[in-house]
């Protein structure tokens, strides 16, 4: 006993598991803490918007033309900042852009996690399916997501915008649409992880004990993934919440009046020297939610990853 | 053949190595005041369990560790201090006057080139300009060297084109490349199988004899101590215990952990035990019944070509005996293995396990059978999941085959722990919290959790230290004469099997070649090849190994001359 | 290997198919009829029905579909007598608002695409690889930390807004750089290189933050691998231990990631035609999606799926060589 | 007037004239071409008429190839045109009747449909004719001998000369078309052909030297080069030329200036003098479905007159610079034009009284209307200032955005969902004809008929006819500005403004102006400062 005591086996990577030990090593990075905080306030703000832009009696639909000169640009200093509009106002409406900015949180989140839960609840299935069972399936499934990579992506959903009926509401197809053409680069992760993991003497152990093929799929190998799947999700986010905005940017995405950072960016360039902060605004905040994700999203494989000592 | 005093060439004194730690701010000292000389033609081993600092004491002596590791003390080669050496005079040694083999060749040559690029290239690093063509012979030269035949093909392979051995022996070739002085081999055949490893420790030998070269060998396996060693340092937790010359040390071991060490190897030719136990015969009912059986891999498939890893095996194992299967690598052992508890289908001939042909049963019949299997694995890094707990681990066969309750499954895992010398509170603990050896009793508890009537155990313990590995087999030896389970013991390692099984069969490239009671065939082997790969494990005693060394030249030699 | 490339073959045949065919049936479930933009003013019934029946869009849809593929082989005509538009093989379509064949069209705006994505392509493999192998090897310094820095800020920054602000600042600010469109190669290849500046560095920020990111982990971990001790131990220098070891096979995951950008790449030069007002195929769908010219959508999909396999293909046969161990498998 | 040049006519001659322009093509065939006389096919193209076009006065038809207008007979159903001598394609061959008769023939291809189509249906057996290549000659065009041409119409049509300055009326020699191709470079009869042609991208235009300057009245051809960018971005062209800087000097922006475009203008007083508005232009209206629900009821629609926030709605769409408030059918610079105000409501409409309307319709507070828009920025801006107007008289408004070409294929189909649509028009010809039959008439109802209102009275489609009919322009004129007021006392739309269009040019362009009809400069008579 006393010298087995002394042995670390050999060939296997530490991994941290657990919730706790990874909250404390997300904890221990500031940079990732950074991030949580800034989507923790991000969501908050969307969340709770309307109170938020109550404190200053302003929604985002609300005209004020006396704030704008007889050319529709705003009056006074920054765009129109002051006490009841802390960012500044819109220009040929005067709305208030600080209710737009925080309005817009709401369907860059909306659409950002909607999309990505779509889409990582097909992929991993996909992926882990595939991967795990082989055969035909696998075949058929890869060709598949062959097909989706072989979509241009951004092209398809820019033309599927033109033919989707009116009526249909826009965030909504915009999440399937985004959450849709999702899905392949994450199965394709899983299917690979879980081709290595089929392997694993464990999982063969669980097989030879008598377990079936789902219940060893969702029992021993997806909880092996379940790192990378969280990694994935965080930086996934971002990329979604970017796909909205880019595509709100080129006109296609969410109608107005709804807010929608990407569309703001988009009407802002013509006035940026006019009216700079009408664009500093929407950018920076979808520039700081972005960052945090990544930013967190780095934390977790840090703390995740077993290969993670990479600082 | 030694000459009146020599000069050490290389000469270590009071190395201490110390790594920076992330965690903890202080530096971690692993290895402490280790010295050791080496001299021209003489092969100083280093041997010591895992983790004792033997690598890091080896890499120490080129500048090869990660810069978060600090060295002091003294290195010198032919007088010239190591520690401490400028990058460009470190690079003049590596490969010029200190040759390295390193244990995994596999992972040692860099997979995107070809065997020659990487021989030419250390050519090149040293021996300053060479014509292409003279590159060329060169590298064949050295190839033909180091004792490979098809030097064309081997040549303008890529690593993963070879066999191990193969790759090792390139590896040595690339080592000698440069003329070395010294030679390292850390760990130069624990990833081979017996045969080439004793092919492999013969070309070290000659070349170390024939080039005058001083031998640093790094290894955890006594018999090849015993086959190659001239003298022997002996390291645990980064300190010598015990220094001697081999003769000496496996004669009268000094230090008790030498002693202990020695004694858990196993040996081919200890007094049989497995003998005492062996149950009276006449066991009406097989467990497991194999005949003619044949597997295939990759059929169906139009991708590649199918593999016959199993032709015409049979066999049958009796409660409460243990089947003994050796073999080299690939030989299809593993596979068999698979086969009884119905992982891969056999393409003729039956597998009946329990009294249930595996090919013809329905799924609820599979169930049954397989609740009545326990499955040990050579790795146990790997057969553990590292998601879950040791508990959940040892629980999951009870969750799966019986109707006990949460309460009554905690009981039932911290007997089984009991029963495998573990603390009951190791439920709690997660895989990667245990050491090999405790992972491995974990495993063997999972195994044993539903009374199986077959045990498959697939090299339980050859990615353990002899220590643990004699732990571990003592262990398994008890178990199954407390519960009767009937079993498939898998190994490379003659010895082990010989102390566990009762039966033995020997495979050869899918097939049973010779089989029988374990001592018998053991003692009086008919097959050429079961003689072979007899005469090929070392033993850990160096009189007793040269003797055997020259069986084995003998038998090698008939081998090469009917191929 | 001609064995693994015929079966590449057939599979990015059926792909192709396959896109074609969704494709095709779902832009003409469109409840627009392109007829009656091709109808003139004032749209009466009879303008309506001599278009549509030159359109060939009266036919039913599977008819339209099969015309559709058969073009694509063989080429096709529209309308008839002295008057008929033929459209040469592989015809991927006509558009009538464009009055041109769809391959004219594209190949027209190629060009603009091509030089916008090439040279974003082989900035950000330059910049990314650098970046991450710089970023590798002094990692833990301010320089790896500096530059995972900007990795992280270029990952998350929208293309859009980065190129607007280059516009800003090095266009209207500066006057170093023009502001936007294209001029061709061959009419003014400093011009050329000028109007590609700003586009280029705005596609390659980004993604090279991306690669920069990949190409450290995979440098990280290959420069832990045994056999850059076995060539440290031949001796060998360390510029030669990284670049011909290390970085030579953590470039293989690069390889495939690339590969597998390149859908990713035209969904770039979409947005980098927008913010640079370059009249490139990305700029020319938007304006088709826009004024409904479904022929040009449609055929435009298919060309760019056609690309991407195309490219993947090339990449998994680059691959065989890039990594020896694939051609076993 | 214009900001630029001026009523005085300068003849400076030379220089190369750079338009700049974000249309993504330019097609030259006279048979696809929805060009306005005094724009870029006017360059290249003669007609039987032309327009005559100068700042601060209503536009004219005036003879082109032609010696007058048109001669009528048969109360307006046939008319008879004379070529003048000595014209000359570019190649030097004489311009004959027949070059006329088979450019209007052509026109009616399936191939080369998509252009300025209004004699299609107004000559003879237009209907049926499939064109030249497969269907002969259309017996309704007759050439006499090589000077004169006759056009035999369906009905009398008093505003014929207009529409013998359209496109289709270019001559086209037969020997010289290949349809698939005659777009790119067709035979010249204007002062400037076509050099180069690189679709998408440029589009270089010299003098054609077989032109007459002395049968051409309005054409000044002052530039030796004209070159056409295309493809600009508007907000890149218009950054340069308030830079003023290189070519942009000698360049105009062919597109008009956007609401942060002109506050760009505006910031920098230099640039503001270079800048040409229109002093009004297209008229921007809110169509109300008449077929639908509460709309059906006129006390409704009329209500909606007095609700709506002309001041919103201005600021929405630039402020006074961009629009100014419409209350007509007819716009500004169309000969005849009457104003008039049937709903005086005040700045910022008159709440109270649409309340009163409303309750008295029955409608207080159930109203609930879709409203469609165009899905780019300012249509939406404007879009939601008519929601927020509409909502103070408890009307609720749901805003529909749609694709600009989707809106409209959907919105002139037979059964589209909209109670309200916000549309702008600009008549191709400068007759109150092309403002109200267009919009009004009940046969302009679906089936791709841009009566956006779905409006339908049989007493307005009677004085359409009546006034389409009448061959002279005094009685035509005040029977138009009759209508116009018939339909508004309806209510069917809401005249919002007269979009006022504003066009930037470099220091050098001269003579460049933006006349009140049509809104767009006058490409005709641009010259270079020399
Ligand atoms: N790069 C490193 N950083 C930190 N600690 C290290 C590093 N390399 C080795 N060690 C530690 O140094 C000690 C000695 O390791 P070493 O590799 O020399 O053991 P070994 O005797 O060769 O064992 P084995 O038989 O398993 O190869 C171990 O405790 C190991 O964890
Ligand atoms: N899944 C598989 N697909 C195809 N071939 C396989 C597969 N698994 C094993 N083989 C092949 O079958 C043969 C027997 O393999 P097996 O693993 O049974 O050997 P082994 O005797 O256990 O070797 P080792 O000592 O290395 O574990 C080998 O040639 C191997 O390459
Ligand atoms: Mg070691
Ligand atoms: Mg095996």
């Amino acid at each position: 006993m006393t010298v087995a005591n002394t042995i670390e086996g050999a060939g296997i990577a530490s991994r941290r598991t657990g919730f706790v030990p990874v909250l404390r090593s997300v904890l221990a990075d500031p940079w990732a803490t950074a991030g949580a905080v800034v989507i923790i306030v991000f969501v908050a703000a969307a969340v709770l918007a309307a109170p938020l832009t109550g404190i200053t009696g302003q929604n985002p639909y609300t005209y004020h033309l006396d704030l704008l000169d007889d050319s529709g640009a705003p009056l006074g200093f920054g765009g129109g900042i002051s006490g009841a509009h802390w960012f500044g106002v819109e220009p040929l409406t005067g709305r208030d852009l600080f209710s737009i900015v925080v309005y817009g949180a709401r369907i860059s989140l909306l659409v950002g996690v909607s999309a990505t839960v779509l889409s990582v609840l097909i992929g991993v299935l996909v992926g882990v399916t595939t991967g795990f069972f082989g055969g035909w399936y696998d075949r058929v499934a890869s060709r598949v997501v062959d097909v989706m990579f072989g979509f241009p992506v951004l092209v398809f959903m820019i033309a599927l915008t033109a033919i989707v009926p009116t009526a249909f509401p826009k965030p909504l197809f915009m999440i399937l649409v985004i959450g849709l053409f999702g899905w392949p680069s994450i199965s394709r992760v899983v299917r690979g992880q879980v081709l290595s993991l089929r392997e694993r003497a464990f999982v063969t152990a669980s097989t030879a004990m008598g377990a079936g093929g789902w219940r060893v799929a969702f029992t021993q190998v997806l909880p092996n993934v379940s790192a990378t799947i969280i990694v994935y999700t965080t930086i996934m986010v971002p990329s979604m919440i970017g796909f909205e905005a880019a595509l709100s940017f080129l006109g296609v995405g969410v109608p107005p009046p709804t807010p929608s950072w990407g569309r703001t960016i988009g009407e802002a360039v013509g006035w940026v020297q006019i009216s700079p902060m009408y664009l500093v605004f929407p950018g920076v905040a979808l520039f700081l939610i972005t960052l945090a994700f990544n930013v967190l999203g780095d934390g977790l494989r840090d703390a995740l990853d077993p290969k993670g000592a990479r600082r | 053949m030694t000459i009146g005093p020599v000069e050490p060439v290389l000469s270590a004194k009071a190395v201490q190595i110390a790594f920076a730690d992330s965690t903890a701010g202080a530096a971690r000292t692993v290895v402490d005041g280790v010295g050791f000389d080496l001299y021209p033609g003489r092969v100083l081993a280093l041997v010591g369990e895992s983790g004792s600092g033997k690598s890091v004491t080896a890499m120490s002596v080129l500048g090869l560790l990660p810069p978060t590791a600090r060295v002091t003390g003294s290195i010198r080669l032919r007088g010239q201090e190591l520690v401490g050496a400028p990058a460009g005079r470190l690079r003049e040694v590596r490969g010029g006057v200190v040759g390295t083999i390193f244990q995994e060749p596999m992972s040692a040559f860099d997979p995107v080139y070809t065997i020659e690029w990487q021989l030419a290239e250390a050519l090149t690093a040293h021996g300053g300009r060479r014509s292409r063509a003279q590159l060329r012979r060169r590298v064949r030269e050295l190839l033909r060297t180091a004792g490979i035949r098809d030097v064309d093909r081997v040549a303008a392979s890529h690593p993963h084109e070879l066999s191990g051995g193969q790759l090792q022996r390139a590896m040595i070739a690339m080592a000698i490349s440069g003329d070395p002085a010294v030679l390292i081999a850390d760990e130069p055949t624990t990833a081979l199988d017996v045969t080439v490893q004793a092919g492999i420790l013969e070309l070290i030998r000659r070349l170390g004899n024939e080039r005058q070269m001083a031998v640093l060998l790094i290894t955890h396996d006594m018999g090849v101590v015993a086959d190659l060693a001239d003298d022997v340092v002996v390291m645990r937790q980064g300190a010598v215990v015990e220094r001697a010359d081999a003769r000496t040390l496996f004669a009268r071991p000094q230090a008790a952990y030498t002693r202990e060490l020695l004694a858990a190897v196993p040996r081919l030719d200890a007094p049989d035990a497995a003998d005492a136990r062996r149950a009276a015969d006449a066991a009406p009912e097989p467990v497991v019944a194999v005949r003619d059986a044949s597997i295939v891999y990759g059929r169906g498939g139009w991708a590649r070509r199918p593999v016959r890893a199993v032709a015409d095996a049979t066999f049958r194992i009796d409660p409460g005996r243990t089947f003994g299967l050796v073999g080299e690598s690939g030989s299809g052992k593993s596979t068999l293995g698979r086969a009884l508890a119905g992982l891969v289908d056999v393409a003729t001939g039956s597998v009946v396990v329990g009294g249930v042909d595996l090919a013809t049963a329905s799924r609820r019949e599979l169930r049954r059978v397989r609740r009545g299997i326990g499955y040990v694995f050579q790795d146990p890094a790997s057969s553990l999941n590292p998601r879950g707990t040791v508990g959940r681990a040892i629980a999951e066969p009870l969750r799966l085959h019986s109707d006990l309750g949460p309460q009554q499954r905690r009981a039932r895992v911290a007997e089984l722990l009991d029963a495998v010398a573990l603390p009951s509170a190791f439920a709690q603990r997660y895989p990667h919290e245990l050491s090999g050896g405790q992972r491995q009793r974990v495993a063997i508890a999972r195994a044993i959790a539903l009374h199986p009537v077959l045990l498959i155990a697939d090299e339980p313990t050859s990615a353990l230290d002899v220590s643990v590995q004699a732990q571990v087999l003592r262990l398994f030896v008890d178990l199954q004469r407390e519960l009767g389970f009937a079993s498939l013991f898998i190994s490379h390692d003659l010895a082990v099997v010989r102390e566990v099984a009762h039966d033995v069969a020997v495979m050869q490239a899918g097939r049973i070649v010779e089989a029988g009671p374990a001592r018998q065939l053991l003692a009086h082997p008919v097959q050429p090849y079961t003689r072979r790969l007899l005469a090929a494990a070392p033993v850990a005693d160096p009189d007793a190994q040269q003797v055997r060394r020259e069986a084995w030249r003998q038998l090698a030699g008939d081998a090469e001359t009917a191929a | 290997m001609t064995r693994f490339i015929l079966q590449r073959a057939a599979g990015m045949l059926l792909v192709l198919a396959v896109i074609a065919v969704i494709s095709f049936a779902v832009f003409y479930l469109l409840p627009a009829n392109p007829a009656q933009l091709s109808c003139g003013k004032p749209c009466t019934p009879e303008n309506l029905e001599r278009a549509k029946q030159f359109m060939g869009t009266n036919l039913p849809w599977w008819q339209q579909l099969g015309a559709f593929l058969w073009g694509i082989v063989a080429g096709r005509s529209f309308g008839s007598g002295d008057a008929a538009i033929s459209c040469a093989a592989p015809c991927f379509g006509y558009s009538f608002q464009q009055n041109a064949s769809v391959t004219e069209l594209i190949a027209s705006r190629f060009p603009v695409s091509a030089s916008i994505a090439v040279g974003a392509a082989v900035l950000w493999l330059i910049l990314g690889v650098v970046g991450g192998v710089i970023s590798a090897l002094r990692r833990g310094t301010w320089l790896d930390r500096s530059v995972m820095t900007l990795a992280i800020a270029g990952v998350s920054a929208p293309s859009y807004l980065v190129g607007l602000l280059a516009i800003l600042l090095f266009g209207f600010t500066l006057q170093w750089l023009p502001t936007g469109g294209y001029v061709p190669l061959s009419e003014d290849p400093v011009q050329w290189l000028l109007h590609l500046v700003l586009p280029w560095c705005t596609l390659a920020f980004i993604s090279a933050a991306i690669y920069a990111r990949l190409t450290r982990g995979e440098m990280i971990e290959s420069m832990g691998q045994d056999y850059i001790r076995t060539a440290r131990a031949k001796g060998l220098r360390e510029p030669r231990v990284v670049l011909r070891h290390g970085l030579r096979n953590a470039i293989i995951p690069v390889v495939t990631i690339f590969g597998l950008d390149l859908g990713a790449l035209l969904g770039g030069t979409v947005i980098a035609e927008k913010v640079f007002s370059m009249q490139g195929l990305g700029a020319m769908l938007i304006d088709a999606v826009h004024s409904l010219d479904l022929q040009l959508v449609v055929g435009f999909t298919l060309f760019s799926a056609f690309l991407i396999v195309v490219a993947n293909v090339v990449v998994d046969l680059l691959y065989g060589f890039v990594d020896p161990r694939v051609k076993a498998a | 007037a214009g900001g630029g040049g001026g009523p005085a006519k300068t003849d400076d001659t030379g220089g190369t004239l750079t338009i700049l322009t974000s249309a993504t093509q330019i097609n030259l065939d006279p048979a696809k071409s929805q060009n306005l006389a005094i724009t870029t096919l006017g360059l290249l193209e003669r007609r039987l008429t032309t327009w005559d076009i100068q700042p601060g006065r209503a536009a004219k038809v005036v003879p082109d190839l032609a010696t007058d207008t048109g001669t009528a007979t048969d109360g307006g159903k046939t008319w008879t045109y004379t070529l003048k001598d000595g014209l000359k394609f570019a190649d030097g061959t004489p311009i004959t009747a027949q070059d006329i008769k088979y450019g209007v023939e052509r026109s009616f291809a399936p191939e080369l449909s998509g252009g300025l189509g209004y004699h299609k249906s107004l000559l003879v057996g237009g209907e049926k004719y499939q064109g030249p290549y497969t269907g002969g000659d259309l017996a309704s065009i007759s050439t006499p001998d090589a000077k004169t041409i006759v056009f035999h119409l369906n009905a009398p049509y008093g505003d014929w000369p207009w529409i013998a300055s359209m496109p289709a009326f270019a001559p086209v020699p037969k020997a010289k078309d290949n349809p698939q191709t005659y777009g790119e470079n067709p035979v010249a009869t204007g002062p400037y052909k076509v050099a180069s042609n690189k679709q998408g991208t440029a589009l270089e235009l010299v003098r054609n030297t077989h032109w007459d300057k002395s049968t051409d009245p309005v054409r000044t051809a002052g530039p030796d080069r004209i070159i056409f960018k295309e493809s600009q971005d508007v907000a890149t062209s218009t950054q340069s030329l308030i830079s003023d800087a290189g070519s942009a000097k000698t360049s105009f922006l062919a597109t008009y200036l956007g609401a942060a475009e002109l506050n760009l203008v505006n910031k920098n007083p230099d640039a503001k003098k270079r800048l040409a508005t229109s002093e009004a232009g297209p008229i921007t209206y809110l169509a109300m479905n008449t077929q639908r629900g509460a709309l059906k009821d006129v006390a409704v629609r009329q209500a909606i007159e007095y609700t709506i926030d002309p001041k919103a709605f201005i600021i929405a769409q630039g402020g006074s610079q961009a629009a100014i408030r419409a209350t007509t059918l007819i716009t500004p610079g169309i000969p005849g034009r009457v104003e008039y105000d049937l709903y005086p409501a005040g700045d910022d409409g008159d709440v109270a009284k649409a309340k009163r309307l409303l309750a008295a319709a029955g409608h207080a507070t159930d109203l609930s209307l879709t409203l469609w828009a165009a899905n780019d920025t300012s249509s939406q801006a404007q879009a939601q200032a008519i929601a927020q107007g509409l909502e103070r008289a408890g009307i609720k408004v749901t805003i529909t955005p749609m694709d600009l070409t989707n809106m409209y294929t959907e919105a002139t189909g037979d059964n589209p969902g909209y109670d309200l649509i916000l549309s702008s028009w600009q008549p191709d010809f400068p007759s109150a004809n092309g403002n109200i039959q267009p919009l009004f008439d009940s046969s302009q109802v679906g089936g791709g008929g841009y009566n956006l209102s779905r409006y339908a009275n049989p007493d307005v489609d009677a004085l359409i006819d009546q006034a389409t009919a009448a061959v002279d322009p005094a009685a035509a004129q005040q029977l138009w500005a009759q209508a116009d007021k018939r339909i508004m006392q309806d209510a069917p739309i809401v005249p919002l403004t007269y979009a006022k269009q504003s066009f930037l040019r470099g220091g050098s362009v001269d003579d460049f102006f933006v006349a009140s009809f049509p809104a767009y400069p006058n490409y005709l008579t641009v010259t270079l400062k020399q």
